[in-house]
């Protein structure tokens, strides 16, 4: 039998935290561009500027469409960050959560990224096409330091569970705090520099070089929901970040403390990945782009090999 | 007892067999190839019937006195594998001809042989 | 229930084979749906036998008359039961695609009919040798499919498969004749019974020789380089065909090894380690491919890697993963090659196209939920909980490579202007996705069989 | 570098090989076997199955040469298997060249001997070809050799008429014929008998031409298939159109 009761008030929560993901994702946007207006000592939009854009966007007619795949992968893309969204535990809350999803997620993340090679390559612009190209090339590259860093910590945790390693972390025993992790969060904020397209690897964008990349072709309710994808995309991403390192924000046990538990810890996540973003910005602020092939090397090189060193330690640890 | 007598047998098949692989790996003629198939498939076919030798026996046929008989399985097997061994060559020299009429050589080419 | 004997499977499409000459003397026109009703009849032989299974668990049937080990012995446990359904059922549908096609060849339909029965034959054989002489018939089969492009690549392809198929053969007989040597038995059985009794040895030079042989047909490691050639000259139904039976079978023949012949646990390893390099190697191929049938075969060779560690794990739900893996290429990969004839940029502009492609793409690529993240997901946990994480690191990496060649070759597809297809052609990559659907959404009607089939196997069974 | 590469792994393949084949402790006798139990009656096997065939093959099959009653008896169901590979090979060779063939290539007329000699020869080699199949139950050889000698009498027709191929519709056709005999036989062995391949005809007296059941029927349909497949890649590979 079904508890009905129980599963409304479980849509209804999801339902609530997605719609909060998304006004993350756009007060974000607007942040973002803040910041950077402010380091090139411009004024700047304000900083609801994201609420704007997305509003705007879905309330004009679309004119151009490149046919159903173009549709397709808007729908696509916003479907897949959304899923992942939903398998992440946020402040320590999980919603959808088994055994083995730090796998699930992985993969899920790839979903949206084909949607986006989808729209973009049907729009048939060379732009995009160059753009797709390096977007998946980057992919590759930062997912291999990633995905070591991550199976050392499952090694470490020993849970497949990402909820599983969250808990792992509370009462402040986060990972980051441990000499190897931190190695390894700097490894991993490396790879989120990627996945976020932030300088230093924003060379699938390149906003001066290729005309937005892969986004060229899209306007009006399709560009709104790519918009919308980039940016739960940003909480997404600093949201793995921060459960991975940062112990999810947990700080509070809900067991002990109740619905203040639930206030202060989802509060600290927000500041986490505020935090985490800002420093993003913050290294694509001041750095300089890689080209691809650059970037490429500085991943599989440097980022690889220290991420390799880290496993290697733990594989050690874990062994004698 | 074991195989002791049938040694130099089975240096000569294995040694047939190397040689066979030999040339399918160094040779880059069509039919070269394919004589090296049937060398390396004639060495298998001694070891198998070797297999099943007995010593002093006869051929597994009946005629009325017992003798001791080779082990006839083997024979049954070495059988079917040379008429596998023909259809394979056959098919395969098909295969040249066509490969011969279609580029005029019977030499592979490096880029094609060596492509990955 | 009616109770078909296993051997029709084999000797109907035989004796329908060497039939369909004096059909096409008859009438040219009748030789298409000739074949299509020998490989329907197959299907329906396949599924009738597998539901005796599932009643019995296990049928035998000895031929000529004289018990095994005298006589040979067919024995179709769960797996041989699923994989002969899978076979027959899918070399059915990718044959529902030659209609409307001008190419009209009954030779090309006989050999169609042969390797399906001889694939088949190999899945539900119990004797050694009467396995390595459908092996034979499935690979001399495949050499003509894949060379009946007549063209200069097709050529070179199937003539690197002769070559490898012919040291592999060999390699078959230098292994069953060190069997029979210590044992003087054929009979699978027989041989598990006693493969104790032979030397350490020998019985991993046996498993050497075999697993050699077997691997040509099995796309494993360092056997494979026929694969890309192969496929990349063969026509796309040859090589969807190909993708479904004789790999399949060759899987099958592995498994038969690993579990019943030489249970060795050196073999287990030595099988991990070679499905760890086919991954890794078919992976990193596929992604700097530029021609789309050999990214695709390429990538066959990095699932049979896969399916290659899975069985390799030697525990159940290990097992399991492979058996939705095997499902999931079969039907995944036979629906690629059969979509892209001809892949350009206007190929997924057309959405009868389009749909059943991002269907196998996702089945491949392990999105749920589809048959392929099924077997994915079983695996991932088989190995986290037996703490193989440098294992899981790879397959991860690996999934990762995949995908991102996939969503360059689905990139590859779109723009420019829309392409048609012939109605047949939409009508088998329509079925071959509907049933990859059905598998995704109810993967407990695969799940419980493949359960069966892992217990049985690890219990030394069929 | 390719050679000496190619020359080390084949050097390397003999010596572990001949190592493995040397020192291997295989019995040499094939007493060896018999307790298998038997999946579906649960009985033991009490001898080794060579052993066994030697000593039933007349009692079972009534055929004097105890290989032919296991190729065909005993193993018949891989006989059935050799035949299709070599059908396959025949059809495969036929998809193969069917487009590729030449029409009116020159070659050098045969001299006198030759033409007048195959006359002369011709009936003889298909008269032992016959007579190899037909006894293959009491003498070496059967179906495959004899088949292969009737071929060798086609090739000789082929080297005689240069410009002229083999009727190859005819051949096809009994080469059909003759496989559907022969997978006909083993289906009819469901029917009259438990068993596919089952003998259901009597034995008849050991030693004698008229004996053993389906070996000698199942014989001639090899005998017909060889002989006709073989024609038939001989023909194909010659290239010539059927006039």
């Amino acid at each position: 039998m079904v508890d009905f009761f129980a599963l409304g008030e479980q849509i209804l929560v999801m339902a609530f935290l997605v719609t909060l993901g998304y006004a993350i994702g756009m007060f974000f946007n607007g942040f973002a561009r803040k910041i950077t207006a402010r380091i090139h000592n411009r004024v700047g939009p304000p900083i609801y500027q994201g609420y704007i854009d997305v509003f705007k966007l879905f309330g004009k007619k679309t004119n151009i469409s490149h046919g159903w795949i173009f549709d397709l992968a808007a729908l696509f893309s916003i479907a897949g960050i959304t899923l992942v969204f939903l398998f992440l535990p946020v402040a320590g809350f999980s919603m959808l959560s088994t055994d083995g999803d730090l796998f699930l997620i992985l993969y899920l993340l790839a979903i949206p990224a084909l949607g986006f090679a989808l729209g973009a390559g049907a729009s048939g612009n060379p732009n995009a096409a160059v753009g797709i190209m390096r977007a998946l090339m980057t992919m590759l590259a930062y997912e291999l330091p990633l995905v070591m860093v991550i199976v050392a910590m499952m090694v470490h945790y020993n849970t497949t569970s990402l909820a599983g390693i969250v808990a792992a972390q509370s009462n402040m025993h986060w990972a980051i705090f441990l000499p190897v992790f931190l190695i390894g969060a700097i490894v991993a904020d490396m790879a989120l520099q990627g996945m976020l397209m932030e300088k230093p690897f924003d060379i699938p964008i390149a906003p001066h070089e290729i005309a937005t990349g892969p986004m060229v072709e899209f306007g009006g309710k399709h560009l709104g929901a790519l918009m919308l994808y980039k940016m739960m995309g940003i909480v997404v991403e600093t949201t793995l970040f921060v459960d991975l390192f940062l112990g999810g924000g947990v700080i509070l046990s809900v067991a002990q403390y109740g619905w203040l538990a639930y206030v202060v810890n989802f509060l600290v996540w927000f500041g986490l990945i505020t935090f985490v973003f800002f420093l993003a910005l913050l290294i694509n602020a001041v750095f300089p782009r890689f080209r691809i092939e650059q970037a490429l090397k500085f991943y599989w090189k440097y980022d690889a090999l220290v991420a390799l060193l880290i496993l290697i330690w733990i594989f050690v640890e874990v062994s004698t | 007892m074991t195989y002791e007598l049938l040694q130099p047998v089975f240096v000569i098949s294995m040694a047939l067999i190397a040689i066979g692989l030999y040339g399918v790996m160094s040779k880059k003629n069509i039919l070269k190839i394919i004589l090296s198939i049937g060398i390396m498939d004639t060495g298998v076919n001694i070891l198998i019937v070797a297999m099943g030798y007995i010593p002093g026996g006869t051929a597994p046929i009946e005629n009325g006195n017992y003798p001791v008989y080779m082990d006839p399985v083997p024979q049954a097997l070495v059988l079917t594998a040379i008429v596998i061994g023909v259809s394979v060559t056959a098919l395969a020299l098909a295969v040249a001809m066509g490969y011969y009429r279609k580029t005029g050589t019977l030499e592979l080419d490096d880029e094609g042989v060596m492509k990955w | 229930m009616v109770s078909i004997p296993p051997v029709l499977l084999i000797a109907f499409p035989l004796f329908f084979a060497f039939l369909a000459p004096l059909i096409n003397m008859v009438s040219k026109k009748a030789v298409k749906p000739y074949t299509l009703f020998v490989l329907l009849l197959n299907s329906l032989f396949a599924i009738l036998l597998f539901l005796e299974v599932q009643s019995n668990s296990v049928v035998y049937e000895q031929l000529s008359g004289f018990y095994p080990p005298i006589g040979i012995l067919l024995s179709v446990g769960y797996i041989g039961a699923i994989l002969a359904v899978v076979i027959n059922v899918l070399a059915m549908v990718v044959y529902i695609s030659y209609f409307g096609d001008v190419e009209n060849s009954v030779k090309f339909s006989m050999i169609y009919m042969l390797v399906t029965a001889s694939s088949t034959g190999i899945v539900i054989t119990g004797d050694l040798f009467n396995m390595f002489v459908f092996f034979e018939i499935t690979a001399v089969g495949s050499y003509g499919l894949v060379a009946s492009m007549r063209t200069k690549k097709a050529f070179e392809g199937a003539f690197k498969y002769i070559v490898l198929g012919s040291v592999g053969s060999s390699f078959i007989l230098l292994g069953i004749a060190t069997i029979y040597g210590y044992l003087k038995t054929l009979n699978f059985y027989d041989i598990a019974a006693r493969i104790n009794t032979m030397p350490e040895t020998a019985r991993l030079m046996a498993f050497i020789f075999l697993l050699i042989g077997i691997g040509v047909e099995a796309e494993i490691f360092p056997l494979n380089g026929w694969v890309p050639d192969a496929y990349e000259g063969s026509s796309n139904r040859v090589a969807s065909f190909l993708s479904l039976g004789p790999s399949k079978a060759g899987i099958y023949a592995i498994i038969r090894l690993l579990f019943t012949l030489v249970p060795i646990m050196s073999g287990f390893t030595l099988a991990l380690i070679l499905g760890i390099f086919t991954l890794v190697i078919g992976e990193l191929a596929a992604l700097k491919q530029k021609d789309v049938k050999r990214m695709l075969a390429y990538s066959s060779i990095g699932q049979m890697g896969l399916i290659l560690i899975a069985i390799s794990m030697h525990s159940k739900f290990a097992f399991i993963a492979a058996v939705f893996l095997m499902v999931s290429h079969a039907l995944a990969k036979s629906l690629l090659f059969l979509g892209t004839r001809n892949y350009d940029a206007g190929t997924l502009k057309n959405p009868w196209i389009a749909g059943p492609i991002f269907i196998g793409v996702l089945s491949i690529i392990g999105m749920p939920p589809f048959p392929g993240f099924w077997g994915k997901w079983y695996l991932m946990l088989n190995l986290a909980a037996e703490g193989l994480w440098s294992i899981i690191l790879i397959v991860v990496f690996a999934a990762v490579v995949e995908g991102v060649y996939y969503a360059r070759f689905l990139f590859k597809g779109t723009g420019s202007d829309a392409r048609s297809i012939t109605k047949s052609e939409v009508a088998a990559i329509f079925l071959l996705a509907i049933m990859l659907v059905l598998i995704g959404i109810f993967p407990q009607y695969l799940y419980t069989p493949a359960v069966k089939a892992a217990a049985s196997l690890l219990g030394g069974g069929p | 570098m390719r050679k000496i590469v190619a020359a080390i792994i084949s050097i390397t393949v003999f010596v572990i090989l001949t190592y493995f084949f040397i020192t291997s402790s295989a019995p040499i006798n094939y007493t060896t076997g018999g307790q298998y139990i038997n999946p579906i009656t649960h009985e033991h096997s009490n001898q080794s199955v060579p052993q066994q065939y030697l000593k039933d093959s007349k009692k079972d099959t009534g055929a004097s040469n105890v290989v032919t009653a296991i190729v065909v008896e005993y193993r018949g169901f891989d006989t059935l298997g050799e035949v299709t590979v070599l059908f396959t090979a025949a059809t495969g060779i036929a998809l193969l060249l069917d487009e590729l063939k030449r029409r009116n290539v020159p070659h050098d007329e045969p001299n006198f001997i030759v033409k007048v000699g195959s006359i002369v020869v011709l009936p003889f080699i298909v008269v032992v070809g016959t007579y190899i199949f037909i006894h293959g139950h009491l003498t070496p050889g059967g179906g495959f050799p004899g088949g292969a000698v009737i071929a060798s009498g086609f090739l000789l027709l082929l080297l005689v008429h240069t410009n002229r191929g083999l009727p190859e519709r005819k051949l096809s056709v009994t080469e059909s014929i003759a496989g559907m005999t022969y997978a006909l036989i083993g289906l009819l062995g469901l029917v009259f008998a438990h068993e596919f391949l089952e003998n259901y005809l009597p034995l008849g007296t050991f030693t004698y031409l008229f004996s053993a059941g389906i070996i000698p029927l199942i014989y001639i349909a090899i005998g017909f298939k060889v002989g006709s497949e073989l024609g038939g890649i001989l023909h194909n590979l010659k290239g010539v159109h059927e006039e």
